[in-house]
């Protein structure tokens, strides 16, 4: 919600927290399913994943408050920023729903990630980014194929699960534009050779998803108007439920070691 | 009877009773029980704890929460193998946990009010866990035995960060000192419920003494534990909840004052304060899970069809 | 011809016009569209405002808020009961709103991300409807103008409500007042977009002013709307995102900047932020109701089915 | 959480609370249907009971806060208390389910209310109090009136519902021996003429509930351990979600005016 100058100085920050708070929202809604996946082996397997968001988070938040240079530590930028001041994207913090979509979210985060940390890896001047990427790039693999197998499966196996899993689809690839979008404020974290341009990996990401599409059956759907605005800050109406559980202890008991 | 003898002898000279040995059936259905019901433990004990993750107030013990929860899953799956070696199968085990048929240590039918319970379970009840739980890693069942000793290692881990949680809360704010005090106290008496009546009112006990399932008694093992866990309380200010304990010098044993057993026993029989929620949760679970494993069963029978269809028409 | 004629004739007398009363099926089917559309806006604009009910800061607020959302239920009442009277169904019109046949106003698909944006849609959302329904109050389908009657009295209400909640907010904090102006930065457009495309644009303009269903065009009320706001915004310190905004002295109106008609299109064709939501929650809403509604009507029917009987038997 | 001694000199401060904190919750978890009911005339009725509740809620604290004379507001004591000091009962707090558990729970709570409400309204020496009861009495008539004939409707109605019905009643109904308990504290305010025993409205709710469960085919199961526990702070746990969420913008927000 800052002046947008003041943000542009801040541009390889606020890059971070883009990379942050997708890790964060996403590792959030993962571990929202604890207790309740559909088989134990499952329920390990998200919290896996969720751990890796989670684990990535920490790291970035912690560098970037770094970057900042203002005090600010790894809670304070995960739990102590107003709503309109998260700049994930629209795609992460959509709701679980069924293990379909919540399936269907992280195939396509995943594609976008894998690729992404690798090409950051391999090209950021920032090194503590560039080890965070390639730890992350590994995660990213596994939740790549495991998810990869899980939509395949759901979508060639039975009536029900194929109807869910496009479902799933149906709803969930508008989201998926805004990966490949370059705010402002990441145009001028990759002209700063912080990271590259999302979009040089969008190829990448199409080829995986139409080759996980095929073996399993689903049509992509055409978007006529992709959904975006996260990184403004403006997110849907679950964005605001899902803070006001997350960062409660924060808010009810400030300024307190836990 | 010689069977049963030269089964008794070789569990007295403490080799270990495989899958595939003969058994007594007493000492399969004993195991089966003891088993499927430490699993079923592990599974629905990842839902009180489960339901402060999406509020942990830090990074840091988001992290370790869901880590802790996805140990314990990991756990209910290493038992439910165990179990599976006797005879009886996955599904099975969970049918009887939904129906009510089968129990879980009922320290789980208590809810967790406080961020500071969270590490109250770490404390006391993984505590209590260990106690129980080393012992076991000397178990006469092989299979057993090694899943404890998978178990223990982790679940140390667990109590210390526990303990850690409550040091941190006992050494912050009044009122996180307070919220400590009063998860101590709410989960004091469960946990030492937790070991199970008195040794005299134990039903399985002597014949799992003596098949070397069980190596210590209940008040044996729940003395183990106060003995252990008093100074650590007083370590951080925080008083155990119990104005007969005292520490006697001769015995070097703690004395306690009467456990509640009117309200054990109406825990244990399905009337503690989230017994209905957990069963509910975890059948909402299974209900909702059944069109993904369908599909997965789908899946898997078309590939295994499409495999012997000759390479040149799969392709 | 005639027919049409004499219709006409009346309706430029002023006559109301009554449900049994012979009118142009034009007519008739224009407000059915009409009504229905409002009708479902009541409906589905529930859901942006009830989105904040269970966060409401205050006693006050949160009894205030679920009192405005319960009255748009009550218009949504109303609105449904008037276009009954020109023979399509409540059962017709919701399967046409779950189907995405019907429309509904685009406003309601803009998420309401803050406290402030419950002020906004009271004052700016509530103040452009009320721009509109003030001239419905005079609607020559008597019906109608009835049900907008009572709608005016209770929307000045919440419009006057919804700027009592932006001037506590800008006279405030720091932050208060910054999410004050964020929101009227997010939802000043979409209200201008409410009164709908420019007068050239619009479709169904000049019959309607002809049967005297609209009054006013467009433009008109568009206008209207920006000259009451206007200042209010400024009494409370707000500034109107909009840097072409400038007062005409000579014509004593605002000429203001070019509305993003694509957005406009993308909003109402489906695609704005939160129409799929709307309606999958009004679509859940119904669904999950289904055996309700059945039980409803079976127990009716068994009621009515035992009065047949003598009351002897029946008692 | 506070020492017995300090509650039981403040128990018309502490009694008042219960009955606050009962028509806070439960119109708090009312107002969680608007929008979603299943039919516009039951989104209108739910949302009226909620308001009934609310309001009386609003002048029970703001009573409240006179008597205890710490300075503290209606709002202070209905969003700034720790989970440990809420002393509703658990009906309340129980969450909607489905829409004959929403039934249930109002029925069960209105048929002690009603009658509970008139003995105040008759009885207490507090004319502010029997101010609110009078009128809360005639708000409850409307909701027993209103829930009884739903709840007929639904057992008596098809398999479905009166099945749902009966699974609704299978689980409240172990909630409902906690109305009568007398807290300590409450049992201090009887004593001092504040409010009568709830024990004496006993009967009344009996006849009502067997009434109702007669017409509507249903079985009051057996309750061997009546569920209770509420008036001390111990709750289940969707209480703390609950507060997350209703306490959220006064946390985040500290002391300002809205």
């Amino acid at each position: 919600m800052g002046a947008v100058a003041a943000t542009f100085e801040m541009a390889g920050f606020r890059a971070l927290l883009e990379l942050a708070d997708d890790a964060l929202i996403l590792g959030h809604r993962l571990s929202e399913w604890c207790g309740h996946a559909p088989t134990l082996e499952e329920d390990l397997a998200l919290a896996n994943m969720g751990l890796d968001l989670l684990g990535q988070a920490r790291a970035l938040y912690a560098h970037a408050g770094e970057i900042e240079g203002k005090g600010r530590g790894e809670d304070d930028l995960a739990f102590l920023r107003r709503e309109r001041d998260y700049v994930n994207c629209l795609l992460v913090e959509r709701p679980n729903g069924d293990f379909a979509a919540t399936m269907a979210r992280q195939l396509y985060f995943a594609a976008f990630m894998h690729p992404f940390w690798r090409a950051i890896a391999a090209s950021s001047n920032d090194a503590t980014l560039a080890g965070i990427a390639a730890k992350a790039e590994k995660e990213m693999a596994y939740h790549l194929r495991h998810c990869g197998e899980w939509v395949i499966r759901l979508g060639d196996g039975t009536a029900e699960s194929a109807r869910r899993m496009q479902a799933a689809v149906d709803e969930l690839h508008r989201y998926t534009g805004e990966l490949f979008e370059a705010s402002p404020v990441r145009e001028k974290a990759v002209a700063d050779g912080l990271l590259p341009d999302p979009g040089t990996v969008r190829a990448e990401w199409e080829r995986t998803i139409a080759m996980v599409f095929s073996q399993a059956g689903l049509t992509a759907p055409e978007v006529r108007v992709p959904q975006s605005g996260g990184r403004e800050g403006l997110h849907g109406e679950d964005m605001g439920h899902l803070l006001a559980e997350m960062q409660f202890m924060q808010r009810a008991y400030p300024g307190l070691t836990w | 009877e010689e069977f049963l003898s030269l089964f008794q002898a070789r569990v007295d000279r403490e080799e270990k009773i495989e899958p595939n040995d003969p058994m007594p059936e007493g000492y399969r259905r004993t195991l089966v029980r003891q088993i499927g019901q430490h699993a079923h433990s592990e599974i629905v004990g990842m839902l009180p704890e489960g339901n402060w993750i999406t509020r942990a107030p830090t990074l840091r013990r988001k992290i370790a929460l869901l880590a802790k929860v996805q140990d314990e899953g990991g756990h209910g799956l290493y038992l439910y193998s165990a179990a599976e070696t006797l005879g009886v199968s996955r599904e099975q085990m969970t049918e009887e946990l939904l129906s009510g048929k089968a129990k879980y240590s009922s320290i789980f039918n208590y809810p967790t009010l406080t961020w500071a319970d969270i590490g109250a379970i770490g404390w006391l009840v993984d505590g209590a866990a260990i106690m129980n739980q080393i012992p076991l890693c000397r178990c006469s069942y092989g299979p057993y035995a090694r899943a404890m000793i998978r178990v223990c290692k982790e679940e140390s881990f667990h109590q210390r960060q526990g303990y850690e949680i409550m040091m941190a809360l006992a050494r912050g704010s009044d009122e996180q000192k307070e919220m400590a005090q009063d998860a101590l106290n709410r989960w004091w008496w469960p946990s030492l419920m937790m070991f199970g009546p008195h040794d005299g009112e134990s039903a399985h006990g002597e014949q799992s003494m003596a098949w070397k399932i069980k190596r210590f008694s209940n008040d044996e093992l729940r003395q183990k534990f106060i003995t252990a866990t008093v100074p650590q309380a007083e370590f951080i200010g925080l008083t155990v909840p119990d104005p007969d304990l005292k520490f006697n010098a001769e015995t070097g044993l703690y004395e306690h004052g009467e456990i509640d057993w009117v309200e054990f026993k109406a825990v244990v029989s399905g009337n503690g304060r989230m017994n209905r929620d957990r069963i509910r949760d975890r059948k909402q679970a299974h209900d909702d899970g059944a069109w993904v494993r369908e599909a997965a069963l789908a899946h898997a029978a078309k590939r295994a069809a499409s495999r012997t269809v000759p390479q040149e028409a799969a392709e």
